[in-house]
């Protein structure tokens, strides 16, 4: 097994070398075959390493060593533990069922093969951030991920906007990656190794002072912010979603925007010591669950609303990490993944039909043409939204719940408040996009038809995945199945450290927790059923852009914090770069250089003027000059 | 011992020809006319000459006096060639002030 | 000499050049001495002699100016210019000196080495340079001649100190202790010659007008291998000569140098000149080297080895596509293109490499090495290293625009039937493509190399 | 006695020297250096120099001076064409010419140890000796000086010559 392990992440990589050089001369069945296989091959290994660590423990395989710069080490090595291990087969997993859904999506693409590399190329990375066994792998992964981002972002370069949105993702990813390349620098100096393993055992030997946690957990916190999209640097995801629809679902809904999740999750030990840091990602992943969800209310790009319901997401679960529920994080990372690249798919299987077109606004009733499609994106939405017993309906409640017991009720409110507010925003778009009566053109609805099967099965799938997905971790009180199934597996990694603390203040009643389940779920079937009732039976439809009015204004331009953005960073750098250019180099520096030149010059030129060609002129300086000698001589 | 060496200390003649040389400099230095100026010029050269020719006789050494020979010859070659050169400026600028002769300037 | 085949032979000679590196490179013995070790008499009398020798340091800047002289050398076959011959000979001679200073063990060899790279180069921008040609080149000549004025004098300063008759010889420069005030001035002097040359804000205005300037092989050779003379003086004369006032200067020295990360970075963000993006961000890179080698500690110190590697290959890398756009479109304005990706496939991809490379993404050469300076420099001062930092944020601004506004958008009429690259162009994109990824996975090749003389000179140098 | 023939005679030509310097008309200039070199010349009979004074009096007051009169009237020069200096230039090549001097006397007072020989030769400035000397010793400098007076009489014919188109 040990010997297969570097098997995994190479595979796909070796699948973006194929395609990547040769794949234009190849047929789009073999670049398809390619890019597939590899990854297949991936998650049939994951499996295995799967079974493997769940019956004797984690793998370590060192490859080679990377560098050795004094005391300074870094090994091209994979660990594989439980934690890994689960993120390996989300990520396969899923990125498989994507691989294969692209292979309709992006079939009349000219750039097919090179969708398949860089596709393949994502997964490597991501690979290479969930398996290595220390900081700097996962910085690899990290920025490899980014990279693959930026390349599929604009993937359709000839639009000049694409390639911005690209940039500005890659940008704003590299803000965060500073900050994690400072945490990994300061955890080297006070740990001396960037091995987890070498990391979590040397904590109570070194004994660091608090404050010095504090910063690391803060630093690698700001790379997670990064890669997750959290205040304030969220605005690219959005943005994102100019990139092909598998890759929004496979890139910036499943895998590589939980990396910030999987980050603070495997750094738990550290964060478990820094309350102060767990109360400021709890924080800040609130303020983003509302924020981001308040936007989606009033987006009327499917992707866009779909893009702003996973930043919410996304916040939310940085809400279980800060809450110390970090299996409850990773849980809802798993069932996140299904739904949300359900969705995606799902959006992408409606845009394809639709012929392009992306407002909501003018879609509607696709349920008749489109039935495959709209069962799974209703199964989808109402996994998000919590309705009993799918996906969503366990994880976020277990969220809630650690919420409740470990903050209080003002953070359970508030947690709460996102939420419903996704199940709002994911009803209207449900209800807008299949139910009531078509809104396009007479040409678009000719062309209206159902996806072929490479894109319908990966979506069935999903579908199936997002209602069995909630069963990997049912809690105690419920007792259905093998309760905390996940957690248990987890546990030698990641637990929750509040269930880990065993009672005291933080353990709930169960029938505390029944009560807020009934609560919660109460709350999204009403959401469900009201806005049944608003959009599919009243068909109340958004407005116009231009008629948009007061706080639903605002939203739409989702609180201008791009604007803001361009008003404080963007303008004033590039104003800066002007400025610099002209009065720190060409007038500044350079001038002051050049006037030293012009100096020495016009002193020659005060010389030159003695030399006048007027013979007494020398003669009268000769005279001088000797008397200076004979002065200096004999005086 | 001569009378000359025996009488007269040799700072004498120093002083004189250093002030028969410094009479020429002021020359060249006051007067415009090239004519004159070379004029000062051969009363700087012959302040040389007697200065090495008392030295040749304080020291009874012939040298001194071959020196000025040589001076002397110098002194005719620059005389004709500078009023050579000093006729010829003439004929051009009909002038002979040396304020006129900046050609050297450019 | 009218008829000779002066491209290939230059071509044949650089590649022999390397053949021999590749030679020495074979039986190298890493422990930090100086290996192949040539001492010749020269000037006995005054303890000058011709003494050149390779340790770690040395083998990996000899490598890196071999490794880029066939490649220079090559990349210059797709263009006709006048006075060919010469110019290959003047690049050769260039290669020789550069050669030279990177393996003189003599102070006075060093200089005279130092300064006769400076003649070729010279010659080679006022003959092929673009417009305005003599008068940046007479400021870069006279930047960097004034700057190495005044090494001259602080090695004179110490080699006056060494004991008995003077010698020039490295162990005996090294061996001095000076006092305190002329630790200062020696150390300064040799600051100025270098921080000129490499060059570290705010002596580096001559550099993006001359390489703007200069012909393509110029700007390569500049960029490529002669700032690293710079860096590689301060490693191997300067402070080892002054070590005395390295807690005085270093804080002055670093702070400079991040100034001109973020500076140069800053300006690099809105140029629309490519070529003068890449000069600048040359600047920023280099004063990221600079910054992390003063730190003076292990991991700046490897870092700053490993990413003159990288930087040199980058960097020809980078002009190369330059000098194709310019060739192609006539032009060198980010604004004349765009959408150049669609019709140059291979080449978008290639560029595409370079790039990664210089915008230091992992598993490309550039990441290992601005990962250790950045460690090196943050381990000196955590708040230098975090602002040092910033270079990984705006290299990707300013890197990307270039990219996006070259490669994206739409086609415009010029660039429509932009021609792929052939096959001269593919072998020097490929070969440099190639290196950026070898390094980018395997840097502990070059670390293997430089470990025993990087170790040698760290703790040689106590203050 | 031997002093005051010293005395009379460099009088004489400082005299003249000033006089040549400060007439306004040329021809006046010359005829006064001529004194001047007459003085000089008796300065050289009184050195024991007899065929150096002769000599001076030749190539001197003989040749040069007269070459210098004969371009004077070929020029027609006079005190009318005299270009005058401005005062203030005439107070600075004072200064400067007065300084030089007070600087020279000072260097050179007191400063002048001469290991005079015992016996001294009186023969040295006589005909024979300097002739000896002169054709033995510094036989080359001779030869050498007779090329420069060649090539000084070729310069002066050629410069002298109206047009130049050699």
């Amino acid at each position: 097994m040990e010997a297969l392990i570097p098997l995994i992440p190479f595979l796909p990589f070796l699948g973006f070398v194929v395609n990547g050089l040769f794949g234009r001369n190849l047929s789009k069945t073999s670049v398809g075959l390619i890019g597939s296989g590899a990854l297949l091959a991936s998650f049939l290994l994951s499996i295995a390493c799967f079974n493997q660590v769940a019956a004797s423990g984690p793998i370590q395989v060192l490859w080679y060593n990377f560098f050795t710069v004094g005391n300074f080490q870094v090994n091209f090595a994979f660990l594989v533990d439980q934690l890994s291990v689960w993120m390996m087969l989300i990520v396969t997993g899923i990125g498989f069922l994507i691989h294969v859904y692209s292979i309709g999506y992006m079939h009349d693409d000219a750039g097919f093969w090179k969708f398949f590399a860089y596709l393949n190329l994502f997964i490597f990375s991501m690979l290479l951030l969930v398996m290595g066994d220390n900081l700097v792998m996962l910085f690899f992964g990290w920025e490899g991920v980014g990279l693959c981002s930026y390349l599929l972002i604009g993937f359709w370069y000839q639009n000049k906007e694409y390639s911005k949105a690209a940039r500005k993702a890659f940008i704003m990813n590299r803000i965060g990656d500073l900050g994690l390349l400072l945490g990994i620098f300061l955890i080297f100096k006070t740990f001396g190794s960037v091995a987890y393993t070498d990391i979590f055992a040397r904590i109570a030997g070194v004994n660091p002072d608090p404050a010095i946690i504090t910063t690391i957990c803060l630093l690698l916190f700001i790379g997670a912010m990064g890669k997750s999209a959290q205040i304030p640097l969220y605005t690219w995801l959005p943005d994102a979603m100019a990139g092909p629809t598998p890759v929004s679902a496979l890139i910036h809904a499943a895998t590589m925007v939980t990396a910030g999740i999987y980050l603070v999750a495997r750094c738990n030990p550290l964060y478990s010591l820094s309350p102060d840091a767990l109360h400021l990602v709890a924080l800040v992943g609130l303020l983003t669950s509302i924020w981001a969800a308040l936007i989606g209310l009033r987006q009327n790009d499917i992707k866009k609303v779909l893009a702003y319901s996973t930043v919410s997401q996304l916040g939310l679960m940085f809400v279980a990490l800060g809450m110390g529920a970090y299996v409850s994080a990773m849980f809802h990372v798993t069932t996140h993944a299904f739904f949300k690249a359900l969705l995606f798919l799902g959006a992408g299987s409606v845009i394809h039909a639709m012929g392009g077109e992306q407002d909501i606004r003018n879609m509607g009733g696709l349920r008749k043409a489109l039935p495959i499609t709209c069962w799974v994106f209703l199964i989808g939405t109402f996994a998000i939204s919590g309705f009993p017993l799918l996906a969503g309906f366990f994880s976020k409640d277990e969220i809630f719940a650690n919420t409740y017991a470990a903050g209080g009720r003002l953070w359970w409110g508030f947690a709460g408040l996102g939420g419903m507010l996704t199940a709002i925003y994911m009803c209207r778009l449900l209800f807008l996009t299949f139910f009531g009566n078509f809104r396009g053109t007479e040409e678009q609805k000719h062309h209206l038809h159902e996806s072929p099967w490479v894109m319908t099965i990966p979506l069935i799938v999903l579908a199936v995945l997002s209602v069995a997905g909630g069963f990997l971790n049912v809690p105690h009180f419920l007792h259905i199945g093998t309760p905390q199934w996940m957690a248990h597996f987890l546990e030698p990694v990641v637990h929750n450290s509040n269930l880990s603390h065993g009672g005291a203040p933080h353990h709930l009643e169960e029938s505390t927790e029944w009560s807020l389940m009934i609560f919660t779920t109460s709350m999204a079937l009403l959401i469900i059923v009201v806005s049944y009732f608003v959009y599919a039976v009243r068909r109340s439809l958004p407005v116009a852009d231009a008629e948009q009015t007061g706080i639903s204004k605002i939203l739409a331009h989702k609180f201008y914090v791009d604007e803001m953005y361009d008003f404080l960073f963007v303008k004033p750098i590039e104003k800066i770069s002007q400025l610099l250019h002209y009065f720190g180099d060409t007038r500044g520096i350079d001038n002051l250089v050049n006037g030293v030149g012009r100096g020495v010059e016009g002193l020659g030129g005060q010389f030159r003027k003695l030399q006048n060609g007027n013979m007494e002129y020398y003669l009268l300086g000769m005279v001088a000059g000797a008397v200076l000698l004979f002065l200096t001589l004999y005086m | 011992m001569l009378e000359v060496v025996r009488t007269i200390p040799i700072d004498y003649y120093v002083y004189l020809s250093t002030l028969l040389f410094c009479i020429g400099v002021f020359g060249v230095l006051i007067r415009r006319n090239a004519m004159v100026v070379l004029m000062c010029v051969e009363l700087m050269l012959n302040a040389v000459n007697l200065l090495l020719a008392a030295f040749s006789t304080y020291l009874s050494d012939a040298q001194g006096q071959i020196m000025v020979f040589f001076i002397m010859v110098v002194a005719a070659a620059e005389a004709a060639v500078g009023l050579g050169i000093l006729v010829m400026i003439y004929r051009n600028t009909k002038s002979t002030d040396i304020y006129l002769l900046d050609n050297l300037r450019n | 000499m009218r008829g000779l085949p002066s491209r290939q032979i230059a071509l044949v000679v650089s590649l022999a050049n390397l053949a021999v590196t590749a030679f020495a490179l074979s039986g190298f013995n890493n422990d930090g001495s100086f290996n192949y070790e040539l001492n010749l008499p020269w000037v006995a009398q005054a303890g000058i002699s011709f003494r050149l020798g390779l340790d770690g340091i040395s083998l990996l800047m000899v490598l890196l100016t071999n490794l880029l002289a066939p490649l220079i050398i090559y990349s210059g076959f797709n263009r006709d210019m006048a006075l060919e011959n010469r110019y290959y000979g003047l690049v050769l001679l260039m290669a020789a000196a550069l050669n030279g200073v990177f393996m003189a063990l003599d102070g006075l060899l060093f200089y005279v080495f130092y300064e006769l790279a400076l003649i070729p180069i010279y010659f080679i921008c006022a003959i092929w340079g673009g417009e305005n040609r003599i008068r940046v080149t007479l400021k870069f000549f006279i930047y960097t001649f004034v700057g190495s004025l005044f090494m001259l004098m602080a090695l004179l300063a110490v080699y006056l100190k060494t004991p008995g008759a003077h010698s020039f010889a490295w162990e005996d420069l090294v061996a001095v202790q000076l006092d305190s005030f002329t630790a200062f001035w020696v150390m300064l002097g040799f600051f100025l010659a270098f921080a000129v040359k490499m060059p570290v804000f705010p002596f580096h205005t001559w550099q993006p007008d001359t390489y703007v300037t200069a012909p393509t092989g110029g700007t390569m050779l500049l960029a490529g291998i002669m700032l690293k003379m710079g860096v590689y003086g301060v490693i191997r004369w300067m402070v080892p000569l002054a070590p005395e006032a390295m807690h005085v200067w270093t804080p002055v020295f670093v702070t400079l140098a991040v100034i001109g990360i973020i500076y140069a970075s800053l300006i690099a963000v809105k140029q629309s000149d490519l070529k003068r993006l890449i000069a600048y961000s040359s600047i920023a890179h280099v004063g990221l080297i600079a910054a992390g080698v003063l730190a003076w500690n292990k991991t700046g110190m490897q870092g700053g080895m490993i990413q003159m590697l990288s930087h040199g290959i980058n960097v020809v890398g980078l002009f190369f596509v330059v000098d194709i756009l310019e060739r192609r479109l006539g032009s060198r304005s980010l604004l004349d293109m765009g959408g150049i990706a669609k019709s140059a496939p291979a080449f978008a991809t290639l560029f595409m490499i370079v790039m990664l490379g210089s915008v230091a993404v992992p598993l490309t050469n550039g990441f290992v090495g601005e990962f250790l300076l950045l460690n090196g420099l943050w381990n000196y001062n955590f708040w230098m290293g975090a602002a040092a930092g910033l270079t990984i944020i705006f290299g990707a601004v300013y890197m990307l625009r270039a990219y996006g506004l070259v490669m994206f958008g739409e086609a415009n009429r010029q660039t429509e039937h932009f021609a792929d690259v052939d096959r001269k162009e593919w072998v020097v994109l490929g070969a440099v493509a190639a290196l950026v990824l070898l390094l980018g996975f395997f840097p502990q090749l070059v670390f293997n190399l430089t470990d025993g003389s990087v170790n040698r000179i760290l703790g040689a140098v106590q203050f | 006695m031997t002093l005051a023939v010293f005395l009379a005679l460099a009088f004489v030509s400082v005299l003249f020297a000033l006089l040549m310097v400060f007439t306004k008309n040329p021809v006046h200039s010359v005829i006064y250096l001529i004194l001047t070199f007459f003085a000089i010349a008796g300065q050289y009979v009184l050195l024991n120099a007899q065929f150096l004074a002769v000599v001076h009096i030749i190539v001197y007051a003989g040749a040069i001076m007269v070459l210098f009169l004969f371009v004077l009237m070929l020029l027609n020069l006079n005190s009318d064409t005299e270009p005058v200096q401005s005062t203030k230039w005439k107070l600075g090549a004072a200064i400067a010419g007065g300084s030089l001097l007070v600087t020279l006397v000072g260097a050179l007072k007191g400063g002048i140890q001469l290991s005079m020989p015992e016996v001294s030769n009186s023969q040295v400035g006589l005909v024979q000796n300097l002739g000896r000397v002169l054709f033995t010793d510094f036989v080359v400098p001779f030869e050498i000086a007779g090329i420069l007076f060649l090539a000084a009489m070729v310069g002066a014919v050629l410069v002298g010559k109206r047009d130049l188109n050699v």
